[in-house]
């Protein structure tokens, strides 16, 4: 497909991350706080890495590339960063879950807290 | 400990995965890949491994220990290559030019020669070895943990 | 009190996500590319790469890529910290 | 030596970092000589620092290009933007990393007492450097990406760090708060810098803030860096999780953690002044800063009075004083646009505000170490049950002394100094203001006082009969703080000239930063 109508990957990112934060912000599980957070990278990578898109244009490789304009390889790499990034957040974080729930047995964020104000 | 049938299974893939790894570390300059990517992937294989028998099992061969030296090792790698190039710059592309993976390929499209792309193959495999060490250690040690084991300090 | 407070901070994040994600350029146009140009065209020449997302990562943006390595290092380290064993060697429980 | 300051804001970045990546292994032979590395680099660092700190007072900003054929080519050839990541040191990153170099210092010397009956000590001390790392690499870089790198680095070893203890719940509670609070804002800024890069194609500062036009995408791109740099400051409507991340971390930890609160403000500062500066709405932003520096004066202050736990105590503080440093530096923002005003009291204001920041680094750690002491001491953190420990703890009480006068800004203290110059330069723009913080700093002299009569006063309990003085390395930890208040103390005029207008001007002057970046071109 040449042109996609609409600015579709920049509504889905926005979409993905307006959910994750609706999650963040009403949810009590820390489980889901997590998804969310996970979520929200999604969001955020999907719309970095679609800032660099040019339609029609080749991966920004030259190894056996068909001759053409080429799509923009800076946001590829940030959001190669980025993934790796909230991979090893999200692994610090289960870890702490695992410890929070050994230590009080729920995962409910209003449970679980032992300090107040 | 999953059935005799998905451990001899998973014994034969880990192969192929690993080989499939490595080929996507090693060509990460001039094809879609690189360090983190072909690390992920052999990453996955040992997940796999994971699931096929018990954390138990595989403490057995794989130590956390070991992983966090090969880790460390290729991180101070990475950082040595970096600091290689201080005579001129920090990160400066030292090897360009010279016999080890120091060949420039014509401008354009073309076929991709693996010789060149100076310290970025090197740091492709620096990062691929930490990536693979890491991420095993920490899948390790959640199964390890969670199953009630000891993680050794 | 809280459940307003937390519609309303998710309101105005939300229309400045949708309304920034409308107001830049039509997906696929982007309308400033100098620095990815420039990288496109030299990165073959510069860093020896064919892959030029490889040659951003490793050549002119390195220092992320060490950052980022250094990020999993310091993630397994935590990890690994927080999943010690709390005997000390040669003591038992 | 030349040689050495050319290459001296990498070398800073990275030694921290190659020690790190050693530290397992050579920790792994001996505990020893673990410690030597640790202190031996963090020694090498400070020198370092106040090194390159002369340089560049003489010869002005410092850029360097990674990867380049030499530091000062910015732009490759004839090319108009910088393609590489470049590092830029000005007087106000340099003012930062001074302090933080000195406060890891100590930190690190405090730990090895501090956590002497731990285990993974090895890996404590590997996020520790990862941490002095990451904070160095806020302070320096000049790319917006890279600072989202340093940032992430910084967040993820505090949050391991201050999870440390395992054994206790609370630990994990603070340091899962810490590490949700930090990832969501990261990307936040993660989003804001795509907004950026999006418009200019840039990610350089410098670059940036050449060509930036302030559109409503650049308005929009603007308030998401600052709410994500605020809350990670800890500013007031979105504190919550500060005394509960900062309370359960090892004391030496939370020392270092206020320092990154300061880096994350040094952002925002960083943020107004250099990318957007003149083409910012100076006064409706400095207001804002203004309004909610107040609150945060305000409501750190209230809620310390009713802490029973000595660390809250002094988190809640910590969030108080730093409320005086966004209004000192915000009333300068406030003035930006217009030069007079800048003059007569807009560039004493921001100095006003930077120096605090100077002399809050210095007594706020003291305070968190001297808790520490407290806690390693009598394994409580409840005010309440502790009592009469001055005759055990001479030390301890005479360094909790020096931080509680210089907190509550008693003459002749460092935090008189900070704070005259703030309320002097603020009662011209506005006299609410400085009545406010004279008031705030009544009430802090107030709380502190009950807390010292608390901890130290009154007859000895006898369930603390085995109580002694701390061990020495943590005394040489809290030491090295004290003197740096005592220094402060003697030569104020000194340290102003030398360090901290340079650092206001630095953040001013929007022009001289972009000219660093993209005038190199002959």
């Amino acid at each position: 497909m040449d042109y996609i109508p609409l600015d579709f990957p920049f509504l889905a990112a926005a979409l993905l991350v307006g959910i994750s934060f609706y999650i963040i912000i009403f949810k009590k599980n820390l489980t889901k706080l997590i998804m969310g957070v996970a979520m929200l990278a999604s969001g955020v990578n999907l719309f970095l890495v679609a800032l660099g898109y040019r339609a029609g244009a080749n991966a920004p490789i030259y190894t056996d590339v068909p001759e053409g304009p080429m799509v923009m390889s800076i946001p590829q790499a940030l959001t190669l960063t980025s993934i790796v990034i909230n991979v090893a957040v999200l692994a610090l974080m289960l870890t702490m879950v695992i410890h929070i729930y050994r230590h009080t047995g729920t995962l409910d964020s209003e449970k679980s807290r032992k300090m107040k104000g | 400990m999953l059935s005799k049938i998905v451990r001899t299974a998973a014994n034969q893939l880990i192969v192929f995965i690993a080989v499939f790894g490595l080929y996507v570390i090693a060509h990460g300059h001039i094809t879609p890949g690189g360090g983190f990517q072909g690390g992920a992937i052999i990453v996955s294989g040992v997940v796999m491994l994971l699931v096929a028998f018990s954390s138990h099992e595989i403490k057995k061969g794989l130590r956390e220990r070991v992983l966090s030296v090969v880790e460390s090792s290729g991180a101070l790698v990475f950082i040595i290559l970096a600091f290689a190039g201080i005579g001129t710059v920090f990160f400066y592309n030292l090897l360009l030019g010279t016999p080890l993976f120091g060949g420039i390929p014509a401008t354009g499209p073309g076929p991709g020669n693996i010789w060149t792309g100076g310290i970025i193959p090197l740091m492709n495999f620096a990062v691929g070895l930490k990536v693979i060490a890491g991420l095993s250690a920490v899948v390790l040690a959640l199964a390890l943990f969670s199953s009630g084991e000891e993680v050794e300090e | 009190m809280r459940q307003i407070a937390g519609l309303i901070s998710l309101l105005v994040l939300v229309v400045f996500i949708v309304s920034g994600v409308l107001l830049i350029h039509p997906f696929g146009h982007p309308d400033a590319s100098a620095m990815d140009d420039y990288i496109i065209e030299n990165a073959q020449q510069e860093t020896g790469s064919n892959n030029v997302v490889a040659a951003v990562l490793f050549d002119y943006r390195g220092l992320d890529t060490l950052g980022e390595a250094t990020i999993l290092f310091t993630a397994v380290t935590g990890v690994l910290l927080l999943l010690r064993s709390l005997k000390r060697k040669g003591e038992s429980s | 030596m030349a040689d050495l300051m050319t290459h001296g804001a990498i070398l800073i970045i990275a030694i921290p970092l190659l020690a790190a990546f050693l530290t397992p292994l050579v920790g792994m032979a001996s505990q020893k000589a673990r410690n030597i590395l640790v202190v031996v680099s963090l020694l090498f660092v400070v020198v370092l620092v106040f090194a390159l700190a002369r340089d560049i007072s003489i010869n002005g900003i410092h850029v360097y290009t990674l990867g380049a054929t030499a530091p000062e080519v910015t732009t490759p050839g004839n090319f108009i933007v910088p393609v590489r990541i470049i590092l830029e040191v000005d007087g106000m990153s340099m003012l930062m990393a001074m302090l933080w170099s000195i406060v890891s210092l100590a930190a690190a010397i405090f730990s090895f007492s501090h956590i002497a009956n731990e285990t993974g000590q090895n890996r404590f001390y590997t996020l520790l450097l990862l941490m002095v790392t990451g904070g160095f690499g806020m302070m320096f870089t000049g790319d917006l990406f890279n600072l989202f790198v340093f940032l992430e680095i910084a967040s993820i070893s505090g949050a391991a760090l201050i999870a440390y203890r395992t054994k206790f719940a609370d630990t994990q509670e603070g340091g899962f708060k810490y590490i949700v609070v930090s990832a969501i804002a990261s990307l936040m800024v993660l989003f804001a810098i795509g907004l950026l890069y999006a418009q200019y194609n840039l990610l350089n500062i410098g670059a940036l803030a050449e060509v930036i036009q302030y559109t409503t995408v650049d308005k929009i791109a603007l308030a998401l860096l600052l709410i994500a740099f605020t809350i990670k400051a800890g500013m007031v409507p979105l504190h919550l999780w500060f005394p509960d991340a900062y309370s359960v971390a090892p004391a030496s930890i939370t020392g270092m953690l206020v320092i990154t609160s300061h880096a994350c403000m040094y952002a925002a500062f960083r943020v107004c002044f250099s990318l957007y500066g003149n083409m910012l709405d100076a006064p409706v932003v400095g207001w804002i800063l203004i309004v909610f520096g107040l609150l945060s004066m305000f409501v750190g202050v209230t809620m310390a009075i009713f802490q029973k736990d000595v660390m809250r105590f002094m988190s809640y503080h910590a969030i108080s004083q730093l409320g005086y440093m966004w209004v000192g530096v915000g009333v300068g923002l406030a003035v930006l646009g217009n030069a007079e005003l800048l003059a007569t009291y807009g560039r004493d204001a921001m100095s006003g505000g930077i120096f605090h920041i100077l002399n809050h680094a210095m007594y706020k750690p003291l305070l968190f170490f001297t808790g520490g002491a407290l806690f390693h001491m009598t394994g409580t953190r409840d005010l309440s049950k502790m009592g009469g420990l001055a005759h055990k703890m001479k030390w301890t009480a005479i360094l909790y002394i020096i931080g509680t006068l210089s907190i509550s800004g008693i003459p002749p203290l460092n935090g008189f100094s900070s704070k005259i110059l703030i309320y002097e330069s603020v009662y011209q723009f506005n006299a609410i203001l400085t009545i406010t913080g004279i008031v705030v700093s009544i009430l802090t002299l107030a709380s502190f006082t009950k807390a010292f009569h608390s901890a130290f006063m009154g007859a000895e309990l006898p369930e603390y009969g085995k109580v002694t003085e701390v061990p020495k390395s943590m005394i040489i930890g809290m030491a090295i703080l004290a003197a740096g208040i005592v220094f402060i103390t003697l030569f104020p005029s000194l340290v102003v000239d030398r360090a901290i207008q340079p650092a206001a001007d630095a953040l001013i002057n929007q022009g001289a930063y972009i000219d660093a970046i993209t005038g190199a071109i002959p």
